[in-house]
C-alpha cells in the first residue's frame, strides 16, 4: 500500500490547480455564485470553450478523440480540482453521456455531437427522472413510437438541470410497453430544438434551477437512437458508479475547510477572542477533519479499485452514503462555528462565509436522495458487501 | 404534574389555529414571496390576530388585553410555526410587549400595550449582537449619560433585529458607562439610526441597526429605577422569553412539516407501494416522532416555568436551564426533521410548488437564531461546572 | 400544564427517598453489586420482607390487598426511586404478574401466592421467550396438553431471569396448535420445584445469571391456568406500557448523573487541573443532562397519561426507544468523560467511579432489543403515531 | 497511491490468519477464561507464531527477525483483533520491540530482540498514567540522577500496563529531574517495583506497576545519547505505535463482529423470515460497513505513514494526525459496531455460549484504550489551532 500521491499525480494535481486558478477569473466566480453548481451563464459557455481549446474537457479519453486518456484515479483528481475551484464542470455529459454516444451512437451524431462535447460547445440535460419515477427510475413511462424513419416521442420529464440552456436531452423512453419494466426501455438523444419539446422552470429551495420538460409528439429521425432499442437500461446503470464517486467528491468541501479554520483563526469575536479560541469550534473542526480525511480515502481507493477493475458496488454505495451524509452533518458544524451568520445569505449586506454555508445547506439534501436514494444504497451495501438475504425491494 | 391545556388554553390555541389554517394559504403566501423580503409582513393577518383579540392574548386586562400569561402566548406562536406565517409576533408579543409589561413605568405601558392589542403598534427587541457568544452581554453597543436628567445618547450596532423598519419602537439592551447594562426605547425613524436589512435563510425582515450618537430621553429608558443587577435580571427574562418563543415556533413547524411527510409517505408510490411500508421510511419517520416529542415537552416546560416565574435564585436558574435545554431540542429537532423531511419527500421536498421548502428554511432559522444547540451545550456546561445543574 | 410536583407527590418522593436510604445497608448494597439488576441473594430476601411488613410492596394495589392505591405516576415516582437508589426491586412481579394473578388466577393460587407477593416473600421468574421466540413471542412453542384434572407442560424456554431462586414461573404455553399465532396461548404459574422443571445457567456478557429453564413432562393441577384458556396473549400484552415505562425509568441514572458531576469536581489530572476543567467534559455533561431532562418530562407525561387514560401506543414506544437508546450514549459519554478508567471493573483494585459506567456498559444492551425491539417499536410509533401505512412487518 | 497488498504482505497476512484461526478455538478461549486474569496469555500460540517466523516479521534479519516493516506486523496485529487472541503482541511487538529497534543500543538490541523474535522473551511498554489528558507526558513518574555513570533512581506509578506479571523488561517514560523525559528499562522482579493487577472490561492482564526508589543502570536507558527532543521524539514514535496497533486490532474485531453479524442474521429467522430481509436490519449492518471501510482505510493510512517515516517536521505532523484520526475512527467504530452487532443479534449476543460477547468487550477496550474519541478530537482540535491540519 501507498498512501502519497505518485510524483506524476503529484504535478498533475498542480496543474489543475494552476489551470482553475487562471479560468475562474472573479467575473466568472461572480456568475457563478448565482446559480450554484450549475453554470449556464455567458461566461461559463467560454469558459467552457476555452476548456475545449485548452484540450481540458475530455481527459480521460482517446488520444484519438483529443483526449489524454487519464486513469480513473487521475481523472478523479480532476474532479476533485473542479470541484475545489467551484467550477460546475458537466461531468454527467463529458464522463457518462460522451464517452455512451462516442461509443454507441449512430455515426450522425458521431461527427456532429461527439466533436462538440470534447470542444465545450455542446450542453447536454439528462432526462431519466420523472413524477412517478425517482427512485424507481425503471417505472418511467414517458414513450417512444416507431412511424417509418421516424420516432415519435410522447411524456414529461421531471428535474432536467440546465434543459433550459442545453442543446441536448439525453433522454430514456419506454419502447415496448409489454416488456418486464428494465427491459423496454430505450435511449435517445433529443434535440431540444425539436417541434413539440418546451420546458418550464421549476424553483427550488437551493433556489437552483430545475426544469420540467415536455414531449409532446415530438419526432426524432431513427438515428436519434442510442444503442440497441429496448437495451437503454444498461446505458443508465453502467456509469452509475463514476457518478456516485463525483456526487461524494471531497474535494467539494476540501478548500472550504482550509478557508473556514483560516476564518476561524483570524474573526474576532466581541469579547476580544477569536473565534477558534472557543474550544467546542476546535472539537468542531476536528470533526470534521476527521471525517473529511475518511472521505478522501474512501474516493480514492474507489477511483483506484475502478482503474484496477477491484470495485465492489457495496464500496461504491458506502462512498455515496457516506460522503452525502457527512456533507449534510458538516454543514451544520460549520454552521454552529459561524453562528447565526451561517444564516445570512451571500448576497446579503454584511455576509461573510456563512453565506457560502448557508447556500449548501439549502442545496445539500440533493445529493442524499439524488444519485441513487440512500436506504437503496445501503441495501445495496447490505446485499453485495455482506451477502445478507435482504428480500426483495428495490423492483 | 399536570400535562393537558386548560379548558381555556384550547380555546385560544383552537382560534390561534383556525384563523391561521384560514389565513395563511399558499396563495397568501406567495403573494408576499413577492415582496421585498425586508416588507415581508402579512399586515392583514396581523390585524386579523388583533381583531379576534390575540395579539392581547397575554396582555393585562387593564390595556385592553385578555390578561392570560406567557404559556397562552406561546400556543400561540407555536400555531403560527405550524402555519409559516409572516408576522413579528415573536419579536413584538414574547419580546418587547413582555418586557414592557413586566419592567416599564405606567406611562410606557399605556402608550404602547394597548396599541400592540390593536395591532396599531409593532415593536421590537434587539438584544442579539453579531460575534457574540451570549445574548446577555452588549458589547457592541454603548449608551453614555448626558447628565442628570438629560437622558443618554447610544452608539453602537445590533444585529439580526426583527421587522425593524416596520416597529415603531426597538427595545434595546446597551452597556452604560462601563457600570452595567440599560435598556432603552429608541425609534428607528429617529437621528442617527441606520437600518440595513439582510437577506437570511428565512424570509423574515432581518436588519442591522447601527445608532450613531442616537439621544434617549430618560423616560424612553426601561425601568430607570432599576438596579444594574434588576435590568440583567430583566435581559435574562426577555432572552429567555424570546428563546422560549422561538421553541415553541420550531415545534410548530417541525411537527408540521413531520406529519405532512407522514402523509406524502402513505401517498407516494414507488415500487407499487407506499414508500411509507420501506422499514428504512418508517424508522426514520419515527425518529423525527421522538425528536418532536422531546421538543415539545422541554419547551413546554420552559414556557411554563417561565409563566410561573422564579421565587429565588435557585428557582430562577432552573428557568434559565430549562429554556436553555429546550433551545437546544429546537435546534437538534429542527436539523434532523428538516433532512429527514426532505429526504423522505425526495424531489418534492425541494419543489417550490410544495409547501415543505418554507419549512426547512423556518426550521433552519430557528436552528441558529440566538445559538446554536453547541453553543448553548457549551453555555449549560459552564452552568454545570458552576452548580451542577443537578437531577432532581 | 403544570411541571411542578403537588405538595403530596413531593412528600411521597421524600418518604420514598428516606425509606430506600434506610433500607440499603452498605452490606445489601454490596450483596446487590455482585448480582447486577438481579438480587436473588439472603440480604436481598430479607429486605423484600422488610418491604413487605413496612407496606412498601404493593402500594398500587388496592387498600384490601394492603396496597395504598397510589396513582400510576406515584407510582412510576416510587419504581424512580426505587432505581436511584439502585434496588432491584420485582416490579415485574408487583405491577404486571401481581395484578393478573389477584384479578384472574384461581382461588387457590388467589389465597397461595397473591399475600406472598404482596408480603414479599414469594419470587416469580417470568417464561415467556424461546429459542426461536424472541422478537417474535407469539411464534413460541412450549406446549400444555390437558390431562384429566392436570395439564402436562412440555418444551423450554430461554432468558429465564431470577428462575434458580424463583419460586413459580409465569409461564406462557400454546394450549391449542391448531390456532393462529396468538390465539392458541394460555398463562399457568408454575412451581419451580414441579417434578419435571430444571433451570440451567447461562452466562452473559453483563454477568447477570439468566436462565434456560425446561419442562419434561411437567404436571400442575387445572388451577394452575390462569384466565382463560387460549385467551393468555392479552394477559402478557395488557402491562406492556408499564413495562416500557419501567425499562426507561430515568431513575436509573439520575442519581448516577449528581454523582458523575461531583466526580468531575473533584477528581484530579496529573496536570493539576480537575476533570470538570476540560471544556469537552463540560460539554458531555450539558449533553447527558438535557437527554435526561427529555427523558424525565417523557416518562412523567407516560405516567400521567396512564392515569388520564390518555396513553397512546406511539407514546410508549417512543419513551422506551428513547430512553433505552440513551442509556447506551449516556454510558459512552460517561466513559469518555472518566478516561481510560471506565474499562476498570468495580472488583479490581483501584476501581473508581468508572467501575459502574464498566458494568451499565456490558448490560446496556439488554434493554435495546428486550422489552420488544426498538425496530419493532420504531414501527409501532410510525403507524400508531403518524398514521403510515407501513405494512405488514410484525407478525 | 496504491490499495493493494504486496505478494509478501498477503503472504504474511495469510499465515498469521492461518495459525490463528487454527488456533484460538472456542475451548481455547474457554481454557484461557479459568485462568486468573492477570495471567491470562496464550503461550502456546505465542510460541506457534514465533515457530513461523511471524514474532519478527518486522525485526531485523540481523537479529533473527524477517526485515519487514510496521505495515507487516500490523497485519498480523489485525488478525489477532479478528481472532480474539490473548498474546501480547502490541505491547511487546509494536510497543517495546520497535521501539527498542529504533532506539536501543546495540547491546539492548542483541540482549532482547533475538529472545523476542524466538518467544522467549516478553516486554511491554508503559507510558499510559491514570488521570493523565496525554501519553506523551510523564507526570507521575520521576527520574533522578545518581550521578555520572551511576544510573537512575525511578519513583511513581504507571497504570494500565498489559502483561507486565509475564515481562521480562518494562519500557517506561519518565520525567527527568524535571529536565524533560527519559526512557529506561526496568525489570519487573527488581526491587522497589510492585505489580497490582486490575480486572477490565476487556481479559487482558493489565497491572499497576508503581516504583519507589527503583535503580537503573545507565546501560538501561534507552538511547541515552539523545537530546530532550530525541526522547521526545522517540515516545511520540511510540505512542504512535501503540495507537495505530490498537486501531489494527479494532480494525480486525469490528469487521470480525460485524460479518458474524451479518451471517447471523442470515439464517435468524422471526416472523417465518430471515431477520436480515428486514430493512432495518439491513440498514445497520449498512451502517457497520460504512464504519469499518472508514476505519480500515484510516488505519492503514496511519500504520503505512508511520512505516515510511518522517522527513522533517511537517510530514511528522501528517503522520501523527493520521494516527490520531485512525483512533477517533477506531474509537467510534468499535462503539457503534458493538452495539449494532448486540441489538441484530439479540439476546443471542450476550450469551457467552456464542463469540460475539468476546467481541463486544475488546472493542470496548480500543475504544478506551490510550484515549478515547473525544479526548483525540480535543486534541486534534487544539493542534488545527496551532497549525491548521489542512485538507491536501
Amino acid at each position: 500500500m501507498d498512501f502519497h500521491l505518485t510524483s506524476k499525480q503529484q504535478k498533475l494535481r498542480e496543474e489543475f490547480r494552476a489551470y482553475f486558478d487562471k479560468l475562474l477569473t472573479p467575473e466568472l466566480v461572480e456568475e457563478l455564485s448565482k446559480t450554484p453548481g450549475e453554470g449556464g451563464g455567458p461566461l461559463y459557455s467560454r469558459a467552457m470553450e476555452q476548456m475545449g481549446t485548452d484540450g481540458y474537457i475530455a481527459l480521460s479519453w482517446p488520444k484519438e478523440y483529443g483526449g489524454r486518456e487519464l486513469s480513473a484515479l487521475e481523472q478523479y483528481m480532476f474532479i476533485e480540482e473542479v470541484m475545489r475551484a467551484g467550477f460546475p464542470f458537466p461531468f454527467l455529459t463529458t464522463e457518462s453521456v460522451g464517452p455512451v454516444l462516442r461509443d454507441n451512437a449512430s455515426e450522425r451524431i458521431k461527427k456532429e455531437v461527439v466533436p462538440k462535447i470534447v470542444a465545450g460547445t455542446c450542453n447536454i440535460a439528462i432526462g431519466y427522472s420523472e413524477p412517478n419515477a425517482g427512485t424507481d427510475l425503471a417505472a418511467l413511462t414517458t414513450k417512444a413510437e416507431r412511424d417509418g424513419d421516424e420516432w415519435v416521442i410522447n411524456g414529461q420529464k421531471m428535474w432536467t438541470s440546465l434543459a433550459h440552456v442545453a442543446d441536448y436531452v439525453w433522454l430514456a423512453v419506454r419502447t415496448d410497453p409489454d416488456a418486464r419494466k428494465h427491459k423496454g426501455i430505450s435511449m435517445f438523444l433529443v434535440p431540444t430544438t425539436a417541434e413539440g419539446f418546451s420546458c418550464t422552470k421549476v424553483d427550488t429551495l437551493g433556489d437552483v434551477r430545475v426544469n420540467a420538460t415536455y414531449y409532446d409528439n415530438v419526432r426524432v429521425p431513427a438515428d436519434a437512437l442510442v444503442g440497441e432499442v429496448n437495451k437503454g437500461w444498461k446505458l443508465i446503470t453502467g456509469q452509475l458508479n463514476r457518478e456516485r464517486l463525483a456526487l461524494a467528491n471531497v474535494g467539494f468541501f476540501s478548500a472550504k475547510y482550509n478557508d473556514l479554520v483560516k476564518w476561524t483563526q483570524e474573526a474576532m469575536l466581541t469579547d476580544g477572542r477569536k473565534v477558534i479560541d472557543q474550544p467546542w469550534v476546535r472539537t468542531h473542526l476536528a470533526r470534521i477533519r476527521v471525517g473529511l480525511e475518511a472521505l478522501r480515502l474512501t474516493c480514492y481507493r474507489m477511483a483506484w479499485q475502478l482503474d484496477s477493475n477491484e470495485l465492489n458496488m457495496a464500496d461504491a454505495s458506502a462512498v455515496k452514503v457516506y460522503g452525502t451524509e457527512l456533507f449534510v452533518d458538516i454543514y451544520r458544524m460549520a454552521g454552529e462555528i459561524i453562528g447565526q451568520h451561517s444564516v445570512i445569505r451571500r448576497e446579503s449586506e454584511d455576509a461573510n462565509i456563512g453565506g457560502v454555508i448557508e447556500q449548501l445547506y439549502r442545496t445539500a439534501s440533493i445529493i442524499i436522495f439524488g444519485g441513487g436514494a440512500n436506504e437503496v444504497q445501503r441495501d445495496i451495501i447490505a446485499a453485495a458487501g455482506l451477502w445478507m438475504p435482504i428480500g426483495k425491494r428495490m423492483g | 404534574m399536570k400535562f393537558s391545556l386548560s379548558e381555556n388554553q384550547i380555546e385560544i390555541r383552537n382560534l390561534a389555529n383556525k384563523v391561521l389554517q384560514d389565513q395563511v394559504t399558499e396563495e397568501r403566501l406567495r403573494e408576499l414571496d413577492l415582496c421585498d423580503t425586508a416588507k415581508r409582513f402579512d399586515r392583514n393577518l396581523w390585524q386579523q390576530l388583533a381583531s379576534v383579540g390575540l395579539l392581547g392574548v397575554a396582555i393585562d386586562e387593564c390595556y385592553g388585553g385578555m390578561g392570560f400569561d406567557f404559556f397562552a402566548l406561546n400556543l400561540i406562536v407555536e400555531e403560527v410555526g405550524r402555519s409559516v406565517a409572516a408576522i413579528p409576533i415573536v419579536t413584538t408579543l414574547a419580546g418587547a410587549a413582555g418586557l414592557l409589561q413586566k419592567y416599564g413605568s405606567e406611562e410606557q405601558k399605556q402608550q404602547w400595550l394597548p396599541a400592540v392589542v390593536t395591532g396599531k403598534s409593532v415593536l421590537t427587541l434587539a438584544l442579539s449582537e453579531a460575534m457574540s457568544t451570549s445574548n446577555l452581554l452588549s458589547l457592541a453597543t454603548q449608551a453614555s449619560t448626558e447628565g442628570e436628567g438629560k437622558g443618554y445618547k447610544v452608539s453602537g450596532i445590533k444585529h439580526y433585529v426583527p421587522y425593524a423598519a416596520d416597529s415603531d419602537r426597538i427595545l434595546l439592551s446597551a452597556q452604560l458607562d462601563g457600570q452595567g447594562s440599560i435598556l432603552l426605547l429608541i425609534d428607528p425613524k429617529q437621528t442617527g439610526v441606520k437600518l440595513t436589512p439582510l437577506i437570511s435563510t428565512h424570509a423574515e425582515p432581518q436588519f442591522i441597526v447601527e445608532m450613531n450618537e442616537v439621544l434617549v430621553a430618560e423616560d424612553s429608558v426601561l425601568g430607570s429605577n432599576m438596579t444594574p443587577a434588576q435590568v440583567d435580571e430583566a435581559i435574562q427574562y426577555g432572552v429567555n422569553s424570546l428563546l422560549a418563543a422561538y421553541c415553541a415556533v420550531g415545534l410548530g413547524a417541525s411537527d408540521a412539516a413531520m406529519r405532512m411527510t407522514a402523509k406524502y409517505t402513505g401517498e407516494r408510490k414507488q415500487f407499487d407501494v407506499p414508500i411509507a411500508s420501506f422499514q428504512a421510511v418508517a424508522q426514520r419517520a419515527a425518529d423525527c416522532y421522538i425528536d418532536v416529542e422531546c421538543l415539545r415537552l422541554c419547551s413546554q416546560q420552559a414556557t411554563s416555568l417561565l409563566s410561573d416565574g422564579a421565587k429565588d435564585v435557585d428557582a430562577q436558574r432552573v428557568i434559565n436551564d430549562a429554556v436553555t435545554m429546550a433551545k437546544i431540542w429546537a435546534g437538534d429537532t429542527c436539523h434532523r426533521v428538516s433532512y429527514s423531511s426532505q429526504q423522505l419527500h425526495g424531489g418534492t421536498g425541494v419543489d417550490k410548488d410544495y409547501p415543505l421548502w418554507r419549512y426547512c428554511k423556518l426550521m433552519r432559522h430557528i436552528e441558529f437564531v440566538m445559538g446554536s444547540s453547541q453553543q448553548h451545550l457549551a453555555d449549560l456546561g459552564d452552568r454545570i461546572a458552576d452548580y451542577s445543574v443537578a437531577m432532581p
